[in-house]
């Protein structure tokens, strides 16, 4: 029965309040011209506000990622540019497009279309085709942000369901035209990611093969290996992540719950079979680990609101991460991984509601 | 046992039956609107699953195989899962009319829902013990359950959401299935079976 | 062939004999009658009979707790049907009844205090003094009542004014009560006069808040048969059990008065400037 | 003590040096004076004057309605011009009657005499504070002598007298705390006396150093008396916070400060109820801050209850070009006024004129769940969930995510980067929220 009423009031006729069907915009702000009309504007308290806007918040993470990509082109040469450029454009041209056809104002303007675009890129290898790409942005801002209403709505990361399209209906593209470091184009080196390198030695010879020295480690901090645009410069996604957390937009508890999460399993395993499973630093440092705990799983749109929900969702991230890392026919879950965990959020939100100040005596003058 | 783990996993997981196996998409849309009757739905299917699985069993390996009417699997199958379903829905209407109401028919429905005939004929053909059906028809209910209650959360908020009106209801919830068995594909060859 | 008939027919034995059991465990009275009802109702579960749903209504009629004609969305129509499955006669019902917004003041016409910034509802934009037309009892014309309506009857005119169109609506009352400022009236359907104004401001204050308010100058109240327009409080009231003629509406100066049919709520002077004169 | 911190709050800026240094200065009598009959929390007062009327300075002009109530007094002396409907400053249109004053200001008899205290008993006292008029002067407007009467059983051990002023821009209790401490400290020796508690616990934001110095001084020779330096955030002066933040107790939801044994006080509240006692002085005028960037000269200013917005922005020199808001109250939860022909009443602590840029514009755009708004809210609420539901019409939802413990201090509105009207959204689910409850009973 409630069921029956839930569904028809929102199907048949939309609820008031809702943006797209209004007139016209009334009651919004106070128009910038003076003299015309009643003096003062009138609204519900509070009559101030601290200033940080939506746009605001995503230039902040997009100045934060723009190092990685910046590195990216030294790194993968002028492709890594174009595959940006394609990227941003393409998802800015569909959100224009979508907003367009579902006649809402078209809001290009808060950045998040390009945002969108920016993370896809660096989710995508240097080789990737253009049609590739446009196809990826297509899911992410028209199926995955515009069907749900846009900005706000979305259950999972765009960017994310974009990839993941991608890898699943494009395998051959996404993951074994893998080129390493090659200075603005020169001498470009076909190889496989560390991760994936570790699977095929683990299913080929029966036991991991992996050279983890200082060097290796620090070409893997750098960058220097193969891998998507934007995962291979830990430091600088360290950095962008630490300027995030000192701005105020991302909490720390997303990236250390996940990257925590991560270590310790692995750990946990490496200690018992270390001929079986890599090392935990291994694990962190390589893949999309970093990109994804930063810039995608701390998304806010989809990830929990509440603080207690927030370190399960972290954790969670983390765990099934290893799971398909590990045992999984992918070589990397970071993807896989949040989108799960997206798909966990209204359900941790709904059960990690904070407590009323004052709530538990509440309880007990009820009873 | 590592067996039986391995059957739940990828019960569960790998081979969810809803979003790997597409079965049983009919509950999963209609009921999945509120957290609290997917649930009821989810507990409704995990008896009839279990049941059925163990019932079906029985049947085959005790009645089916020994006079040699191994063809009569299907229908003996559903006039089986038939009569637990009945089962379920008249005790259903007794202890909790309001579950029973929401429900509505969709609980009849599980009758002619392909995961619990999909789960019986599977149990035949992966030929499992006696044991490994109930922990494979069990686990297939928890994995149409985990799906159901991941999805009808989604559906909570989706509800919430400013959906263009012609995807409003079902066209947005098939979407969100679509993106839901995406994020499941990445347990692909988590467990071999 | 016979081994598998036997068999089934024994399985099915079985499973109905069981099941025989498990009726009468779980016995739950019920009533046929009530499910047949339902099918008939309108099933828009609005709420207009003052019953949580559709189904309850049904089942209190199917119970005789409620009248055949208990539901006022379905009308004559349902009614009768209800009466097919009761065994029960149905006299006809009262003159259908539909929504009446009793404002004409748009924001061209109607000036405003202040600027409003906030919720676009209705009833969040009353918390605060009441709204922003500079009339009090004028509709805010954000869209509340065309939200709540099942039907789809209630327009919202540019400008800001909500009209319902006579024909969809169909009585359900659900926007009556959801509007803040209390002037949604039910009327017959068959009466065509309407005085579409709720201001009970004295003339002056009226005029000077709005273009088309009704000053209370009488001139309908004489014009009308004795009795079917009445003043309460500066404003003229009409009492839907006249016929009232049509040239009544032309008597009056502020042009307050509309005939259905002939363009109700429509705003003449759209050039003229909103708010200007708060 | 005193170094503890409630769950969320803001930063705000304080914007609080436009008047902080300005001393309290009388302003003269205006023209005409709009006093309205309610002007306490709970039943409204009865007026008990008609048009015409000749009253004097502190004569009675409208009676309590009942024990929640309190009397209203004419703020000077002069004639009853009329009596009708105007805009009131907390956000509705109410009736008030229109006093010309005849410029004698001449006392009714038997107000404003020196008299002494001692030997009053605490039935007494609560007498002369309820006679006298005295509310709540933090905003409330609560009726002092309630407060003062807790039902038998509740027991008390601290008064808390409230000099947070945690709104931006007010300085009014600034003001007076370092320019009538010894004042203030009577009121609160006084509301002790009643209660019967020994510690009173004079709170002050740090961001008030000479009036902590000064109280602190004040304080010295009395018994039992201390001053708290409490840390710079809002909603500091909010009752319940203020309790946690001095002394860990957590008032229950729904409850009252007395539950926890905790009585709270403004410091005007208690400065206006020691005069009434000591003086017979009725409650007829406030100190008002008349500030923001949208008035040329801000001013603390002592003006008459009744004296309209209009006179009062004259006084201080009038608006600037492109003055767009004008509030009562702090422009965290005070109220926007459409008009300056509202005027002062007992709870009016200030006047703040905001520029059009500075005003916050509500735009309602959708969440981005950034929950910036859940590390704000100091009730620990889900204001995004909330106002999700409220914006869907789902009220019983909203009140299963406790609405109604909401204290609409207004900080996830301050924090929300998509300009989301939270305490709009709140107050109208609370509205519904009675409502429903109203209706199942």
């Amino acid at each position: 029965m409630e069921d029956n009423m839930e569904g028809k009031t929102p199907e048949e006729k939309p609820a008031a309040g809702v943006a797209a069907e209004k007139p016209a915009p009334r009651p919004g702000p106070m128009p910038k011209k003076a003299g015309v009309g009643p003096r003062f504007v009138v609204s519900s308290s509070p009559h101030v506000h601290d200033g940080r806007t939506v746009s605001q918040i995503m230039r902040l993470v997009i100045i934060a990622l723009a190092p990685a990509a910046l590195y990216s082109i030294y790194i993968f040469g002028l492709d890594a540019l174009r595959v940006l450029m394609i990227s941003i454009a393409s998802a800015m041209i569909f959100e224009a497009i979508s907003q367009k056809i579902m006649k809402r104002p078209v809001a290009l303007r808060d950045s998040s279309a390009v945002l969108t675009g920016l993370l896809l890129a660096m989710n995508l290898p240097s080789t990737s085709p253009w049609w590739l790409i446009v196809v990826g942005n297509f899911f992410a801002i028209v199926i995955a942000k515009q069907l749900y209403g846009g900005l706000g709505y979305n259950p999972f990361n765009p960017a994310l369901v974009g990839r993941v399209v991608l890898l699943i209906s494009f395998p051959v593209h996404m993951t074994a035209r893998w080129v390493t470091a090659s200075r603005f184009g020169t001498d470009a080196v076909t190889t496989a990611t560390p991760l994936s390198r570790m699977k095929d030695s683990l299913a080929t010879l029966g036991h991991i093969d992996i050279a983890f020295g200082r060097g290796e480690i620090f070409d893997l901090l750098i960058g220097n290996r193969a891998g998507c645009l934007g995962e291979t410069s830990i430091v600088l996604l360290a950095l962008g992540g630490l300027f995030l957390i000192w701005k105020r937009v991302i909490s720390w508890r997303i990236p250390v719950m996940f990257i925590g999460a991560v270590w310790a399993m692995t750990g946990i395993f490496h200690l018992f079979d270390p001929a079986h499973y890599a090392d935990p630093s291994f694990h962190v440092i390589t893949g999309g680990l970093f990109i994804g705990a930063i810039f995608m799983a701390t998304d806010y749109v989809t990830s929990p609101v509440t603080k207690k929900g927030i370190l399960i969702f972290g954790a969670g991230c983390g765990v099934i991460t290893v799971l398909i890392r590990l045992w999984g026919a992918y070589p990397e879950g970071v993807s896989f991984a949040i989108l799960l965990m997206n798909a966990t959020t209204p359900l941790i939100d709904r059960y990690t509601k904070p407590r009323v100040f004052g709530a538990v005596d509440t309880k007990k003058a009820a009873a | 046992m590592p067996k039986l783990i391995i059957i739940i996993i990828s019960a569960v997981l790998v081979n969810n039956f809803v979003l790997m196996r597409f079965l049983g998409i009919c509950p999963f849309l209609g009921v999945s609107k509120r957290v609290s009757t997917a649930a009821g739905m989810s507990g409704a299917v995990l008896f009839v699953m279990t049941m059925a699985s163990v019932v079906t069993w029985l049947i085959y390996h005790y009645v089916l195989v020994p006079f040699g009417l191994t063809y009569l699997q299907t229908v003996s199958f559903i006039l089986v899962i038939a009569s637990l379903v009945q089962l379920v829905e008249l005790g259903l209407q007794k202890i909790s009319p309001a579950l029973y109401k929401a429900l509505g028919i969709f609980l009849p429905l599980i009758t002619t829902n392909c995961a619990v005939l999909g789960v019986s004929v599977l149990n035949i053909q992966k030929e499992f013990t006696l044991i490994e059906t109930t922990i494979f028809g069990a686990g297939a209910a928890i994995g149409f359950g985990v799906a159901m209650v991941l999805f009808s959360g989604l559906r909570e908020r989706i509800d919430l959401c400013d959906t263009p009106i012609p995807f409003r209801g079902t066209a947005i919830g098939l979407v969100t299935a679509g993106l839901l068995s995406l994020a499941f594909m990445g347990f692909t060859g988590l467990v071999k079976l | 062939m016979l081994t598998a008939v036997i068999a089934l027919a024994a399985l099915a034995l079985l499973a109905a004999f069981g099941l025989a059991i498990a009726a009468r465990v779980f016995a739950v009275p019920h009533n046929p009658k009530a499910d047949e009802i339902e099918e008939v109702l309108p099933g828009a579960n609005c709420g207009a009979c003052a019953l949580p749903g559709c189904a309850e209504l049904a089942k209190r009629i199917a119970e005789v707790k409620a009248d055949i004609d208990a539901c006022p969305v379905g009308g004559e129509s349902v009614a009768q049907a209800i009466a097919v499955i009761m065994g029960m006669e149905f006299e006809g019902g009262a003159d259908r009844e539909v929504a009446l917004v009793l404002c004409k003041g748009s924001d061209q016409v109607a000036a405003k205090r202040f600027f409003y910034n906030g919720i676009y509802d209705c009833n969040s934009a009353a918390l605060i003094f009441g709204g922003d037309k500079a009339c009090t009892y004028g509709c805010l014309g954000l869209g509340t009542c065309a939200g709540v309506c099942p039907f789809g009857a209630i327009d919202m005119v540019p400008g800001g004014l909500a009209v319902v169109d006579p024909e969809k609506c169909t009585g359900c009352t659900k926007c009556v009560a959801s509007c803040p400022k209390g002037i949604i009236r039910m009327v017959p359907a068959s009466r065509k006069l309407h005085i579409l104004c709720s201001s009970h401001d004295k003339g002056g204050v009226a005029r000077k808040h709005c273009k088309v308010a009704c000053i209370g100058c009488m001139k309908c109240v004489k014009a009308a048969p004795e009795g079917a327009i009445t003043m309460d409080d500066f404003l003229a009231v009409v009492d839907y059990s006249f016929e009232i003629p049509a040239e009544v509406a032309a008597e009056c100066p502020m042009n307050t008065i509309v005939v259905t049919g002939e363009a109700a709520g429509a705003c003449e002077e759209p050039s003229a400037a909103a708010g200007g004169d708060a | 003590m005193g170094s503890g911190r409630f769950f969320g709050g803001i930063h705000p800026s304080y914007n609080k040096g436009l008047a902080d240094s300005s001393a309290i200065v009388e302003m003269p009598l205006p023209e005409r004076l709009v006093v309205f009959f309610a002007q306490n929390l709970g039943a409204p007062s009865q007026p008990v004057v008609k048009k015409g009327d000749e009253v004097k300075k502190g004569q009675v002009i409208a009676e309590a309605g009942g024990f929640v109530s309190t009397p209203v007094h004419a703020p000077t002396s002069g004639t009853i011009d009329s009596i009708g409907i105007y805009p009131s400053p907390v956000g509705v249109d109410a009736p008030a009657a229109v006093l010309t004053p005849d410029g004698k200001d001449e006392w009714f008899e038997g107000c404003s005499v020196e008299r002494s205290s001692e030997g009053l008993d605490v039935g007494q006292i609560k007498e002369i504070i309820h006679d006298n008029g005295i509310v709540g002067m933090g905003g409330a407007t609560f009726p002092t002598h309630v407060k003062l009467s807790p039902p038998a059983g509740k027991k008390m051990d601290l008064l808390v007298i409230n000099g947070a002023e945690c709104e931006p821009y007010l300085t009014a209790d600034h003001r007076l705390m370092v320019e009538h401490a010894e004042g203030i400290l009577d009121g609160a020796a006084l509301f002790a006396a009643v209660i019967g508690v020994g510690r009173v616990v004079i709170a002050i934001e740090k961001n008030k150093p000479d009036a902590i110095e000064v109280m602190r001084k004040a304080v010295a020779g009395r018994q039992g008396f201390s001053v708290e330096a409490m840390g710079v955030i809002y909603p500091q002066g909010a009752e319940k916070q203020l309790i946690f933040a001095l002394t860990k107790r957590k008032v229950p939801a729904g409850g009252l400060p007395m539950d926890v044994g905790v009585l709270v006080h403004n410091v005007g509240t208690a400065l206006a109820a020691g005069e009434a006692v000591r003086y017979n002085r009725p409650l007829i005028q406030r100190v008002v801050t008349v500030t923001g960037s949208g008035i040329r000269e801000p001013k603390n200013i002592l003006a008459r209850v009744g004296t309209r917005f209009e006179d009062l922005v004259k006084f201080c020199g009038g608006l600037e070009g492109d003055a767009a808001k004008c509030i009562n109250g702090g422009p965290m939860m005070g109220v926007a006024q459409y008009s300056l022909d509202a005027a002062v009443t007992k709870g009016t602590s200030g006047l703040v004129i905001l520029r059009q840029e500075e005003v916050a514009q509500f735009v309602s755009d959708a969440c981005i769940r950034c929950a910036r708004c859940l590390e704000a809210c100091p009730m620990r609420l889900n204001p995004s969930a909330l106002s999700i539901f409220i914006e869907k019409m789902r009220f019983e939802d909203a009140n299963e995510y406790n609405v109604m413990d909401c204290i609409e201090c207004g900080c996830c509105a301050y924090v929300c980067p998509s300009r989301r009207p939270m305490v709009h959204h709140f107050r109208r689910a609370k509205a519904e929220v009675r409502k429903l409850q109203r209706k199942t009973g």
